[in-house]
């Protein structure tokens, strides 16, 4: 199998950064060292020709069970269209730093993943060229795929309170609004 | 004079239409009411899936413009809101601001689930109704509703406007 | 009357000595943005120095969301996301959750997730043309497109009861089978849509205000664009041959014969002769769906109930008297193993993936949606740069973004 | 496959503009063919059994009431949560069904309701057209489902033991279904009378072993 051969490849250039290989359901996972993300990205993109990055998230890992979990891993999935082969790549990162190097030097598209994954998570991406609020508003207390984080939401944005706060004062303006304030 | 009542023909509440002369009786505030329900012209406002069918509306199949109905691509050119999809939080005040800026008199038009009160979408980021910040004058069901049904509640707030009374502007 | 202390100042960044400088915010409301995107663009003149989307205007929870709610239920979001091919959502999830649970699918199911495929793909790049050529000035066309999408439409109706929000396949199989109707009413469809391609391209094709605004406008060279990740028609244009149908196909896309287009030059024109192809393509996917349509049940045998157990190790309770035991208790399956798998589909926008995490239970522990739309957008701010205003309209216009699924 | 680019104009072309005159030549053309407008009110959309529109009780055509058994089957599956039942317990431990809501203006059309009803006692019926002023009239009871179903029989002409076919899927094996779902439905939605394509062969196709009628009797 293509996949498990670059894998392997990878761990003897990278001794100590390779912590584990997974296969599941025929797709093949590698979990490095965080340290070395960056490093091994480039060597995926350069020599092993992965030049199409499907898929970057985050994850919590708050509920779920497993000995090596830290709090936050982030997911890489890329594509070699050459080679037709994909390869996953995890990276485990303590709740106390939650940093990871960018690879938006690699791809640009990773920009906005990265953003999105900072928005959602709190993961901080080092080097990143514009790290802000992308899905939420910019004055979003929060983030909101946190597992702790209630689904409906902890406490209600600002921006909707100052809203309802303009529509009531607004309402004496409004035709039908004027007629139920007389009342 | 009298020959001529007879002969008047009602072609809509209260408006009536004198044949041969080609003249319409109409008391003045069921005149403006007349005119206003037949030139709806909303803001071309798509905010999610029911935007499509709003769109649909819009063309061959079912055309709108037969009601008078044209989109105006400005908020200010416009005195009707079609709120089509979900109204998140981040959109809201943007909402408003589209309903301050158009002129009375005005009427929002709630069309789907999203709309009405969230639908499915009962999250942290999603306005649970444009009733929250908007006086909603007509709610269309459906996820989303079909372009027909977007019609009948346009005819429904033609008749609504139809029997509106003394709203000449919000000074008065 | 609403006085000024309602609205909001904007601060407007002009340096001095350089009047013809200034920022324009275009959207949320824009009727040439499709949907509630906004661009904040810094000008000189009409050329645009720097270009910043501003997306999360639709941003309605998803992926949270979906992790509160079962596998099953999941499938009723997915018509949400991108609302134009909603059939084609449908089975990009079926599919990821069919690999990550192992439930298998019968033949004809996977057939006919083909053809509602094909169909949504048809009636997507219908309505792309029709708001392309509609922002850069083409209003007939737009009526066109509608004349032949609201077929489909009706079709979706008649197939499933619903024309926008399917929710068509089920996990195992699809909802219900096609009538003897419904395919009459496609097969006419099939052998009328040629001709109507004909007479867009008579439009548009050769018309030199449509050149003038779309040859050299957004080039991309297919470096760059496997740099931005773009995928779909937007990656071809550009040359690069990846069709994940061709790839990694799924649902038995092996079985037909189709090419892919792809163009040379990567910029709008060339996206806009492989849509166009692309439509001649899944017309004849069609043709050929309706020919071999091969007989059988349309859900599997071990295709799990709409009620799905949260904990599979427990049954969920549903005490019926034992009188009215109408119903088939569901039984564990023992497949919620935990992993996780990342399942890439073809949609009509591009690679539509699902990451999905199971930990054992009957909802998903963490899903991610690798949508099209959101790194599109992302890579206009590279796109718009040094471009005119009209020419970013296009350029939107070109990327085919729904902005339902870039915020998701 | 490489797309191409179309062939420059010539000078002629360039001059006269060919392609402005072909493109006018076609709008042309439309204007003698047949409008496709519908006109809306006075002419109706066709509808297709199954369209997922209103929500209706079944009335039951001998005990004139609801026949749902309070399951909670639809409440559980509900993506949107907009069911809302009560039930109390008779002696024999028999469930009454006191309160059915149906929060419309929330509800997301999927349909899993009716498909999970394992009695048939909920449907969507084919109307559409329920457009209101306020939210409260779309909040559907229990009487007011019943009342939809009435509403619909009236308005469609159909007999009262019309069965919306969203209740029995098509194509699925009979003996999978159950019984109160096994209906009698027509022939081209049964597993024997499923379109096949054009060019399978005959030899190819494995018919399942079990049949409608099987499915009955057995």
């Amino acid at each position: 199998m293509e996949q498990l051969g670059i894998a392997e490849q990878l761990r003897e250039k990278f001794t100590g950064s390779i912590l584990g290989i997974i296969t599941h359901r025929g797709q093949v996972t590698i979990l490095v060292d965080r340290k070395d993300l960056f490093r091994i990205c480039q060597v995926l993109k350069t020599d092993h020709k992965m030049t199409h990055l499907n898929c970057l998230c985050g994850v919590d890992n708050l509920k779920r069970k497993g000995a090596h979990l830290e709090r936050f891993e982030v997911v890489y999935q890329f594509y070699s269209i050459d080679n037709r082969t994909s390869l996953r790549v995890k990276a485990q990162i303590p709740e106390s730093d939650p940093v990871v190097d960018s690879i938006t030097s690699l791809w640009t598209g990773a920009n906005w993943l990265e953003r999105e994954t900072y928005d959602l998570l709190g993961i901080v991406f080092n080097n990143h060229p514009k790290l802000e609020r992308i899905l939420t508003a910019e004055d979003w207390e929060g983030y909101p795929l946190r597992k702790e984080y209630a689904l409906r939401g902890d406490k209600e944005w600002k921006g909707l309170e100052e809203l309802r706060e303009k529509a009531v004062r607004l309402r004496k303006y409004d035709f039908y609004g004027a007629q139920i304030e007389q009342e | 004079m009298g020959k001529m009542n007879n002969n008047l023909v009602q072609i809509a509440d209260g408006i009536k239409f004198i044949p041969g002369a080609s003249a319409i009786v109409a008391p003045l505030n069921k005149l403006i009411n007349w005119g206003r329900a037949g030139s709806i012209w909303p803001a071309t406002f798509g905010l999610a899936c029911c935007a499509i069918e709003m769109m649909v509306a819009g063309s061959s199949t079912n055309d709108l413009d037969r009601f008078g109905i044209i989109f105006r691509a400005s908020p200010r050119q416009a005195d009707c809101l079609i709120l089509a999809g979900t109204i998140t939080k981040k959109m809201a005040p943007v909402v408003r601001r589209v309903f301050d800026q158009m002129p009375e008199p005005r009427y929002v038009l709630a069309m789907g689930s999203c709309a009405c009160t969230g639908g499915v979408f009962d999250t942290y980021a999603v306005v649970q109704g444009a009733d929250e910040f908007l006086p909603v004058d007509v709610y269309i069901p459906g996820c989303p509703p079909r372009p027909e049904a977007l019609l009948e509640g346009l005819i429904k707030l033609q008749e609504k406007i139809m029997q509106e009374q003394g709203r000449w502007s919000n000074l008065v | 009357m609403i006085t000024l202390t309602d609205t909001q100042t904007i601060d407007i960044p002009v340096q001095s000595g350089d009047e013809d400088r200034y920022h324009l915010k275009l959207g949320p409301q824009h009727p040439a943005t499709h949907g509630v995107l906004r661009v904040d663009l810094d000008l000189d003149g009409e050329t645009i120095l720097t270009c910043d989307p501003k997306v999360g205007y639709l941003h309605r929870g998803f992926e949270k969301l979906a992790e509160h709610r079962t596998y099953a239920q999941n499938i009723v979001l997915t018509d949400r996301l991108d609302y134009i091919a909603a059939m084609s959502n449908n089975v990009g999830y079926c599919e990821a959750v069919e690999r990550l649970l192992a439930i298998e699918v019968p033949e004809r199911a996977k057939m006919l997730r083909v053809m509602v495929c094909e169909m949504s793909r048809i009636s997507s790049h219908l309505l792309w043309l029709a708001t392309h050529a509609l922002d850069i000035g083409a209003m007939t066309v737009f009526l066109y497109c509608f004349r032949e999408r609201e077929v489909l439409l009706e079709l979706f109706a008649e197939l499933c009861g619903a024309r926008l929000t399917t929710t068509y396949t089920r996990l195992g199989g699809v909802r219900q089978d096609v009538t003897r109707s419904i395919m009459k009413k496609l097969d006419k469809f099939v052998e009328d849509f040629p001709a109507c391609i004909e007479e867009y391209e008579t439009l548009i094709d050769t018309n030199r205000i449509w050149l003038k605004r779309t040859i050299g406008v957004g080039q991309v060279s297919a470096e760059k664009a496997l740099d931005l990740c773009l995928t779909g028609a937007s990656l071809r244009g550009s040359g690069v041959d990846y069709d994940i149908r061709k790839h990694m196909p799924y649902s038995g896309y092996e079985k037909f014969e189709f090419d892919v287009p792809t163009g040379e030059t990567g910029d709008t024109y060339a996206r806009y002769r492989c849509r166009m192809e692309e439509l001649r393509q899944s017309n004849f996917i069609l043709r050929q769906c309706i020919e071999m349509m091969p007989p059988g049940p349309i859900l599997g045998k071990d295709a799990p109930d709409l009620i799905m157990p949260i904990k599979p190790a427990n049954k969920l309770e549903v005490d019926v008297p034992a009188k009215n035991a109408l119903i088939t208790l569901i039984e564990d399956r023992d497949v919620f193993m935990e992993g996780d798998i990342y399942v890439a589909t073809e949609v009509p926008k591009g690679e539509l993936g699902f990451y999905f995490i199971s930990d054992g239970m009957g909802r998903p522990y963490r899903m991610h949606i690798r949508s099209p739309s959101f790194i599109h957008i992302g890579a206009l701010s590279t796109m718009g740069q040094g471009v005119m205003i009209a020419d970013l309209i296009a350029i939107i216009g070109t990327l085919d973004v729904v902005l339902g699924e870039c915020d998701r | 496959m490489k797309v191409q680019y179309k062939p420059k104009r010539n000078l002629l072309e360039t001059i006269f503009q060919v392609e402005i005159l072909q493109g006018m030549a076609l709008t042309l053309r439309k204007l003698f063919s047949p409008a496709i407008t519908r006109q809306y009110p006075q002419e109706k959309p066709p509808m297709y059994p199954g369209f997922r529109g209103q929500h209706a009780l079944v009335r039951d055509s001998v005990s004139k009431e609801s026949k749902c058994v309070a399951c909670m089957r639809c409440a559980t599956v509900c993506p949107s949560r907009c069911i809302q039942i009560g039930y109390d317990e008779d002696e024999t431990h028999k469930r009454v069904v006191n309160r059915y809501t149906i929060e419309v203006l929330r509800c997301v059309f999927c349909g899993y309701c009716v498909e999970v009803c394992p009695v048939g006692a909920i449907t969507m019926t084919e109307l559409f057209e329920y457009a209101t002023y306020d939210r409260q009239t779309v909040f559907f009871d229990k009487e007011a489902l019943l009342d939809n179903w009435d509403s619909f029989i009236l308005k469609t002409g159909k007999d009262a033991t019309y069965v919306n076919p969203l209740m029995r899927p098509r194509g699925v094996l009979e003996s999978s279904l159950p019984s109160a779902k096994r209906l009698t439905v027509p022939d081209d939605w049964t597993i024997e009378g499923q379109y096949v394509g054009t060019k399978v062969k005959p030899s190819t196709m494995n018919l399942p072993s079990t049949t409608h009628a099987e499915a009955e009797n057995g």
